[in-house]
């Protein structure tokens, strides 16, 4: 029987592993350019519009341009080696290159526009930035999160004039 | 009643009207029998009539047939109402096509119900063959298995031979290997 | 418990797998400094000029993250309002043509042309201009304003001779003839808005005759009845039936050549003077002549219009000179004709001075956006010039350039360019640069005198100043030249090359939505072909889709041929534009050059004439399948595109009763869209427009062979109905633009198995990509076939990636697709006016297609609400539904065609 | 008086009936069969590659294009549909009706119908677009909580295709138990264990022949609704449409009775050389190969009433878009397949009127293939005709065959002849119980018979 179970289990593992696991990025938090801490910023009290501010007007959220970190690390803590980093990308004029942590497919029209509009937190689909040093993702970004709080605040379910198009 | 242990005399006829006399008798005398035979046919299974009035195989198929229908019914309608999208103008339940579904888990499950009923009153699949069971009782010979103590089991023999029996044998508790391996 | 709950709880030792997600994530780069206009994620506009033809029209263009992806019309310039042709919409396909250069190249000893640095180049190029010592001959494209300007000042420093403007449509026949009527050799500006009445001798207008988008506007206010209750009377006189005699109200095949026997029998009854000699060989009969003419006298001011290129015969200058007079006895000039304001297009050089200066063979050749070998393949270009090419694509003049310094695209530079003097606009770099070149201005190192700045802002913010201009009285009348036409040999046909909306001259070859777009008339794409009457066809032997040889006195090419009424049965037509060999992937082998066959040579009237040649047609047994994308003409009695029956108004086709009357409950809107038969004039911008806005793919010739374009609005073209059929004399064309009709019972919706097709709550019939998984059940039981399938993953050849619309799913292989209303133009309005919590008003949203549409024939708008347009022409007793008796209840109405009067 | 024919199998003795269903099964495969094997499995790997090269590069290698978006493989499904119906029609409604010569019929017919559907039953998934997604038509639970579109006949399709399949195995499956185990008595090594597990450890005892014979006839009396039901859904992809050509009332009766006709006629074309080679002449006898052909003439002539009906009801209902559609079938681009297809399916079959025809192997043999040629013809005159010549003028447009298409079409024969080679391999081709059930009522009449002299001497000395 030995090989029998063995069989199955591989075979189920795959069927997982091509259908579910593989996007799971849950455990993934890939190393950025600057290891920029989340946690530090928040609770010196920068809000989370301060340096993504195109969230109200605009599809994307928005990247704060290397100026605007600048503009602080000139003076604060220049001598720190990640701000070291910052201002080589500075000297260099090379803007720096984020790694994308959450990201939705391409069949999906998402707008951060009408969210804010309507009043829903970062940290409701973000997770708690706030507390995290390296940004992780903690919210699945799967329809079933997404369907089950626009049933819940009954916004637009209709799949091809609110995402699909 | 199946004859639960495997001691008692076992006989192999050619001919089929004597194997089927030989059973009405023994059925008769109330021994517990089991009889063997190539051929499944309506004549010989209405008269030795081994069950009660009706055969569960039906009963259980109009059971299953009714709940593939049920169970189809509500899974349509409840999943249409689950996530309502309107559809060329069509009602979300649109009951029509949902019937052709119905139909056909109606066949679906009565024929699961059929055959399921059918392995439990039959106690297939069964790995090991009965002790009476001979080879040629699936070619051209029909058997019939009395269970009886050994002392009557002389008695059997001969009434056995007298209603035309070929062969007639004793059968001791050997319980059979393991993919029914018959013994020649 | 959900079924993931379920997995997880459940999961095997496989789990332990899941590390780095196997999709390497995307990467996001900040700005380097906060830019306040810059709102990424959102697009910004920018106006320009369209260079594509020297029309001129403004251009809005819209730029995603610093990229362009769609250009349209300047609503505030007065050339084209708003409005722009499919030519104008393929030139962001221009800007990302993949065969640009990438550098500058020079011409090594071997002959190889191979890259180099700018320095290099730069160095060559003053090399080049000393040794050259004022034998130097600056050939380009159509310049006005600065960089008129700034080129004039530098040919005067090297002491050369002033620059030579080509545009092989130059209309010299037009320019002579004013300078004989009117004494200024000019191309003038025809007001067709004002006009009453207007005949054409030729003149395609509403393709590619000086200004077409203008003067499709201008047609369609003065012959729709959606803006005129008295439509005009427009009269085409011309060989073949193109695009612009489909709009005809009456159509007279003239033999070819015998125009100005007509112009002058017109002139002659309007100023009751003897009619010409000969009138028997123009084959009209004389009745009709007296009728047009008195039209002309009773709707004051008329408009005239000559000959065009394709029938630029021997005899054009006569029937121009005839046109002219007649504009004057009617007293059109200064009304519709202005002959004191002239165009740009009077700053060209003619035919002749540029094949005088090819002969010539100048020590230096400076080649700017010109491509003088395609049109004329004879000049001499060679070993004593030295050639420098400042085009940005290889062309089959710049093949045999020796330095080639690209130059930007116009959607990448500075610059400024005015059609008329009351129409100047100004260009402005919509992206930095694609590639390694510089501006040629820069080349040149001319410091022009600079616009003062307020000038500039405010050129820059409406891209266009307006400046009054007084009009002038004619000159005196001038005799007109005596010529006769000689009977047309046996066995020989006369040539008839027409230029089309899409392909112009031949410049928009190498773009693949100009290809991929079927010709308007004739509907095939993507090749070039020759045009016989089916008569003719028969007589020769000819099948459809064979291989014809057609051999002139200076050269043949083999086209296959297209069989179709719409041309006398004397005259081969030909197609302009194709048979480039070395001018792009898409523009190469598109059947041969039917350049080869005119005239090289100026005639005797020192003017050179396109339409001047006989062939004779040899068979060469071969086929080539043309892509034929509407092989039917025929609308049987289908009440496909219905015409206004002059007899008693018809019902409007109402649906059936129905057993189902399921009524959709639509809350806040139900969009819907009306299309004016009367005003469309067939020209495909919408179709352009499209497939600019929602990534629509192309997949080449082989694919269109077998009807696999992908084209989400197509116009199908209808000759006359069961009710009048059209007739060789009176061809009664209708174009009907069928986008998805966005029906209430779709037939497509409830066959669909996965609810990818389903209804919107906003009336709009939903295609989810990615749930579909491509059964095609949906477009088979569609009775409008407007759903198409992706049969291939779409390639765009880098860089033509970066027009992408990021507002719309590129979709993937195996996905169906259709017209979707630019939903992503419907919802990115809802979004800003319920963030600004304002209503939404009719006109907010505009689609592609009706958006970019010359004559207003599209209107798009919210059916519940009665205040729209669309629901007034919803109700308008013109309006039906397409195949209504189907019940499928489609949101598109269709308004008829006016009862063809001729 | 009996038929002849009944008191045939009186003849024989069971254990040479036996010996001789089995013969084939126990003897190792001969050369012509692996021959015939091989050749299918090539065909296999043709379709095999053919498909992978679509999947590969897209949906364009094959002929499909707009307007017409199905052709060869929605016509290759509804074929082999149309072939699983008759095994059914035989093995389940025969049953009921006690014909005398279902039994030699029987396990292979049933046999056909479980590999005709399938290979039926490739064709739903091969012809989509995304083929690697063909399980959302199944309304199983997902995390994006979405179902299926009831509505669809294609999800109808899902549901009736899985069902039949799912009950004919049964039937097929259960009936074959009693021979399995005969087989397992007369075998040894792997074979013994194969056939013993395959027997599920019947020995024929009163106790499982009851509810056994129980179980056919009401399987028998499932399936019979259950094939009619299958093929009208089969027929609503096309009669649900909207399309003239498709939306007719006729399609469920004309699709049941084509599929019925060209499913008969494939049994005819598999058993013919079955008897021949396998040396089955006694118990296949001609008498039996004639009553199909009977049948035949039967479902032809309902199939050719539903062409005239079509014709007729387009013509007597004046609309404009029905008779354009039916007119441009006969004499459109595609005038040579439809007329193949009404000579194939109506004039030949009339052939089986002449008793000569029918009781020849070769005009059996001969006329079955046409008419199977005439029946998959039909199919594709229906689908594509109909999408090439729809409402607007404007968009018709033709399809032609390509490669690839071809290779799926020969890969679905390859296929279906493989399994059925295997089939006949690996078990008895003739339902052992029936037919020695036959044998002994035939000995049990003759006894009669003879026991009141009607019987002439030679006929009793023959049993």
């Amino acid at each position: 029987m030995r090989p029998l179970a063995l069989i199955v289990a591989l075979l189920f593992g795959a069927f997982l592993w091509l259908y579910y696991l593989q996007d799971l990025p849950f455990r993934n938090a890939p190393q950025q350019a600057i290891s920029f801490s989340h946690q530090i910023h928040y609770e010196r009290g920068i809000q989370c519009a301060y340096c993504h501010m195109d969230a109200p007007r605009s599809t994307f959220a928005g990247m704060p341009s290397v100026l605007k970190c600048l503009g602080c690390h000139r003076i604060v803590i220049p001598q720190y080696p990640e701000i070291q980093k910052l201002h080589v990308y500075w000297n260099t004029q090379t803007p720096i290159p984020w790694k994308r942590v959450f990201w939705v497919p391409d069949y999906v029209r998402f707008n951060h526009q009408p969210h804010i509009a309507a009043g829903v937190q970062c940290q409701t689909c973000h997770g708690s930035i706030g507390s995290m040093d390296r940004v992780r993702q903690r919210v699945a970004f799967r329809m079933e999160t997404c369907i089950t709080c626009h049933r819940a605040m009954n916004a637009r379910t209709d799949c091809f004039g609110a995402c699909h198009h | 009643m199946p004859p639960d242990y495997f001691v008692g005399v076992c006989a192999s006829f050619a001919d089929q009207k004597l194997w089927r006399a030989a059973t009405l008798a023994a059925q008769d005398s109330g021994q517990a029998i089991e009889a063997y035979g190539p051929v499944a046919d309506e004549a010989t299974m209405r008269l030795l009539r081994p069950h009660s009035p009706q055969n569960p195989v039906r009963l259980w198929t109009l059971l299953g047939g009714m709940f593939g229908g049920f169970a189809a019914f509500a899974m349509t309608i409840w999943m249409s109402r689950d996530w309502p999208l309107v559809v060329g103008g069509k009602p979300i339940v649109s009951w029509p096509p949902f019937i052709c579904i119905c139909f056909e888990m109606t066949v679906l499950f009565a024929s699961f119900a059929c055959m399921g009923s059918f392995l439990a009153y039959a106690r297939l699949p069964q790995l090991t063959l009965p002790a009476a069971y001979r080879p040629e009782f699936a070619v051209d010979h029909f058997g019939l298995f009395i269970a009886c103590a050994p002392p009557e089991a002389e008695r059997w023999q001969q009434q056995l031979t007298a209603e035309g029996a070929q062969q007639v044998w004793r059968i001791e508790n050997q319980p059979r290997g393991r993919l029914a391996l018959p013994t020649f | 418990m959900l079924r993931r709950d379920f997995i997880k709880a459940s999961t095997l030792a496989a789990a332990g797998a899941a590390s780095e997600a196997c999709r390497q994530p995307q990467q996001i780069l900040p700005l380097l400094a906060p830019d306040p206009r810059l709102i990424p994620g959102r697009p910004q506009f920018f106006a320009s000029v369209c260079r594509e033809c020297p029309a001129g029209c403004g251009l809005v263009v819209k730029v995603n993250d610093g990229r362009p992806t769609k250009v349209e019309g300047n609503p505030d310039h007065p050339v084209n309002q708003g409005k722009l042709c499919l030519r104008g919409q393929t030139s962001v396909q221009g800007l990302y043509n993949p065969d640009r250069f990438r550098q500058p190249m020079t011409r090594t000893a071997r002959g190889q042309l191979e890259a180099i640095d700018w320095p290099q180049g730069m160095a060559r190029f003053q090399s080049a201009v000393a040794t050259a010592q004022g034998s130097i001959a600056w050939v380009g494209r159509l310049e006005t304003g600065t960089l008129d300007r700034a080129i004039r000042a530098w040919l005067t420093r090297h002491q050369a001779p002033p620059p030579l403007y080509y545009e092989h449509f130059s209309y010299d026949t037009l320019r002579r003839s004013f300078q004989i009527t009117y004494g200024a050799p000019i191309v003038p500006i025809f007001r067709l808005d004002r006009a009453r009445s207007l005949i054409s001798f030729g003149a395609d207008f509403l393709e590619t005759y000086i200004s077409n988008v203008e003067y499709a506007h201008q047609f369609s206010d003065i012959h729709s009845l959606a803006h005129t209750p008295t439509p005009a009377y427009f009269l085409a006189v011309m060989p073949r039936v193109g695009l612009t005699a489909a709009s005809a109200d009456e159509y007279w095949p003239a033999r070819a050549g015998t125009e100005y026997l007509l112009a002058q029998a017109l002139l002659a009854v309007v100023t009751n003077r003897p009619l010409p000699a000969g009138m028997e060989q123009c084959e009209i009969p004389m009745d009709l002549i007296e009728r047009a003419a008195q039209r002309l006298a009773e709707n004051r001011p008329s408009l005239v219009l000559g000959p065009g290129y394709g029938n630029d015969s021997p005899t054009a200058l006569a029937c121009q000179i005839a046109v002219n007079q007649l504009n004057d006895a009617l007293g059109n000039t200064g009304q519709t004709v202005l002959p004191d304001v002239p165009h740009a297009l009077t700053q060209c050089a003619t035919q002749a001075e540029v094949i005088e200066l090819f002969e010539q063979r100048p020590r230096l050749l400076l080649l700017h956006h010109a491509n003088p070998l395609y049109h004329h393949p004879a000049l001499p270009l060679g070993a004593p010039t030295f050639t420098v090419s400042f085009a940005s694509t290889m062309d089959e003049t710049t093949q045999r350039a020796d330095l080639i310094l690209p130059d930007h695209d116009f959607l990448e530079s500075w610059g400024d360019y005015a059609p008329r003097a009351d129409a100047p606009g100004i260009l402005q770099p919509t992206r930095i640069p694609l590639y390694d070149t510089r501006p040629t201005l820069e080349v040149l190192g001319e410091k022009p005198a600079a616009y003062s700045d307020q000038e500039l802002q405010r050129g820059l913010a409406a891209g266009v100043q307006s400046a009054a201009v007084a009009h002038r009285a004619p000159a005196t009348p001038a005799v007109a030249p005596n010529v006769s036409l000689a009977p047309l040999p046996a066995g020989e046909y006369t040539l008839i090359p027409f230029p089309t909306v899409q392909l112009f001259d031949g410049r928009q070859a190498n773009r693949s939505w100009a290809q991929e777009i079927a010709d308007p008339m004739s509907k095939i794409a993507w090749d070039g072909y020759c045009e016989l009457h089916p008569e003719t066809a028969k007589r020769l032997g000819y099948e459809p889709n064979d291989v014809v040889r057609l051999r002139s006195p200076f050269g043949t090419a083999e086209l296959p041929l297209f069989v179709s009424t719409w041309i006398r049965p004397d005259c081969v037509g030909v197609l302009i534009g194709q048979g480039h060999s070395n001018y792009g992937m898409w523009a190469n082998e598109r059947g041969d050059n039917i350049h080869r066959l005119q005239n090289p040579a100026p005639l005797a009237d020192g003017l050179w004439h396109a339409a001047s040649v006989t062939v004779k047609l040899e068979s060469t047994g071969k086929n080539r399948p043309l892509a034929n994308l509407q092989t039917e003409r025929l609308q049987r009695d289908k009440r496909l595109a219905l015409a206004l029956s002059s007899k008693e108004p018809e019902p409007p086709t109402t649906p059936a009763a129905s057993f189902y009357h399921f009524h959709h409950p639509y809350v806040n809107h139900r969009w819907g869209m009306a299309i004016d038969l009367d005003s469309c004039i067939g020209c495909n911008a919408c179709q352009a427009a499209c497939y600019a806005e929602n990534n629509i793919a192309i997949w080449g010739r082989s694919s269109a062979l077998s009807h696999r374009e992908m084209t989400w609005i197509r116009v199908e073209i209808f000759e006359g109905d069961q009710g009048h059929p059209s007739t060789e004399l009176n061809p009664d064309l209708r174009f009907l633009p069928i986008p998805c009709q966005q029906c209430d019972n779709a037939p497509c919706e409830y066959v669909c198995p996965t609810f990818a097709a389903y209804h919107t709550d906003e009336g709009l019939n939903g295609q989810v990509y990615n749930r579909c998984v491509g059964t095609r059940y949906c477009s088979n039981n569609c009775i409008y076939k407007v759903r198409r399938f992706n049969w291939y993953t779409p390639q765009w050849p880098e860089p033509l990636n970066q027009q992408l619309n990021p507002d719309v799913t590129v979709r993937a292989k195996g996905v169906m697709e259709k017209c979707t209303f630019c939903v992503q133009r419907i919802t990115q309005v809802e979004l800003d006016a319920a963030t600004n919590q304002r209503p939404m008003r009719d006109g907010d949203i505009q689609t592609a297609c009706e958006q970019t549409c010359p004559t207003n024939a599209i209107v798009f708008g919210d059916l519940l609400d009665p205040a729209s347009r669309v629901a007034r022409l919803a109700a308008d007793n013109r309006g039906y539904g397409l195949f209504a008796d189907e019940n499928t209840y489609p949101a598109v109405t269709y308004l008829k065609k006016k009862a063809r009067r001729g | 008086m009996p038929l002849r024919s009944e008191i045939e199998p009186a003849r024989f003795t069971l254990r040479e009936v036996s010996d001789e269903i089995l013969r084939p099964v126990e003897a190792p495969p001969s050369m012509r069969y692996l021959l015939g094997l091989a050749f299918s499995l090539l065909c296999v790997a043709i379709g095999v590659a053919a498909w992978g090269r679509q999947l590969y590069i897209g949906m364009g290698v094959s002929g499909v294009a707009w307007p017409v978006m199905w052709a060869m493989y929605i016509t290759c499904f509804v074929f082999w549909i149309g072939i699983a119906h008759s095994g059914t029609l035989i093995s389940a409604i025969l049953y009921l009706f006690r014909a005398k010569f279902r039994p030699s019929f029987s396990r292979a017919s049933e046999a056909m119908t479980i590999f005709a559907i399938a290979t039926a039953g490739l064709f739903p998934i091969l012809h989509l677009g995304r083929a690697w997604r063909f399980y959302w038509v199944f309304p199983y639970p997902n995390e994006r909580r979405i179902w299926v579109n009831f509505r669809s006949p294609l999800v109808l399709d899902i549901f009736a295709i899985s069902t039949y399949l799912t009950v004919s195995l049964i039937f097929w499956y259960l009936g074959m138990v009693p021979d399995f185990a005969e087989l397992r008595d007369r075998a040894l090594g792997w074979r013994r264990t194969l056939y013993g597990v395959l027997s599920l450890g019947w020995v024929g005892s009163l106790r499982q022949k009851a509810p056994f014979l129980k179980l056919y006839i009401l399987l028998a009396g499932l399936a019979t609704p259950l094939v009619l039901s299958v093929h009208t859904m089969v027929s609503w992809d096309f009669a649900l449409s909207l399309l003239p050509g498709w939306h007719e009332e006729i399609f469920p009766p004309y699709f049941v009775a084509g599929a019925i006709f060209s499913g008969l006629a494939m049994v005819l074309t598999l058993v013919i050389p079955l008897r021949h080679f396998f040396h089955f002449e006694k118990h296949i006898t001609m008498d039996h190969l004639e009553a199909l052909a009977k049948l035949i003439i039967l479902t032809s002539s309902i199939v050719a009433y539903s062409y005239a009906s079509e014709y007729f009801t387009a013509w007597y209902s004046g609309d404009t878009y029905e008779r354009t559609a039916y007119f441009l079938r006969a004499f459109g681009h595609y005038w040579k397949p439809f007329w193949l297809m009404s000579v194939c399916n109506v004039l030949v079959p009339l052939l089986f009127f002449f008793r000569r025809v029918r009781r020849s192997l070769v005009g059996l043999l001969v006329v079955s293939i046409l008419i199977n040629v005439g029946m998959f013809l039909e199919r594709l005159v229906i689908i594509v005709t109909t999408l090439a010549y729809s409402f607007d003028p404007g968009s018709w447009g033709l399809w032609h065959l390509t490669w690839v298409e071809a290779g799926i079409v020969i890969g679905s024969f390859g296929w279906f002849m493989t399994l059925f080679l295997l089939f006949v391999q690996f078990a008895p081709s003739l339902p052992m119980a029936e037919v020695k059930r036959d044998v002994l009522e035939a000995k049990d009449m003759v006894a009669t018979l003879s026991a009141a002299h009607l019987l002439s001497e030679e006929t009793v000395h023959a049993a």
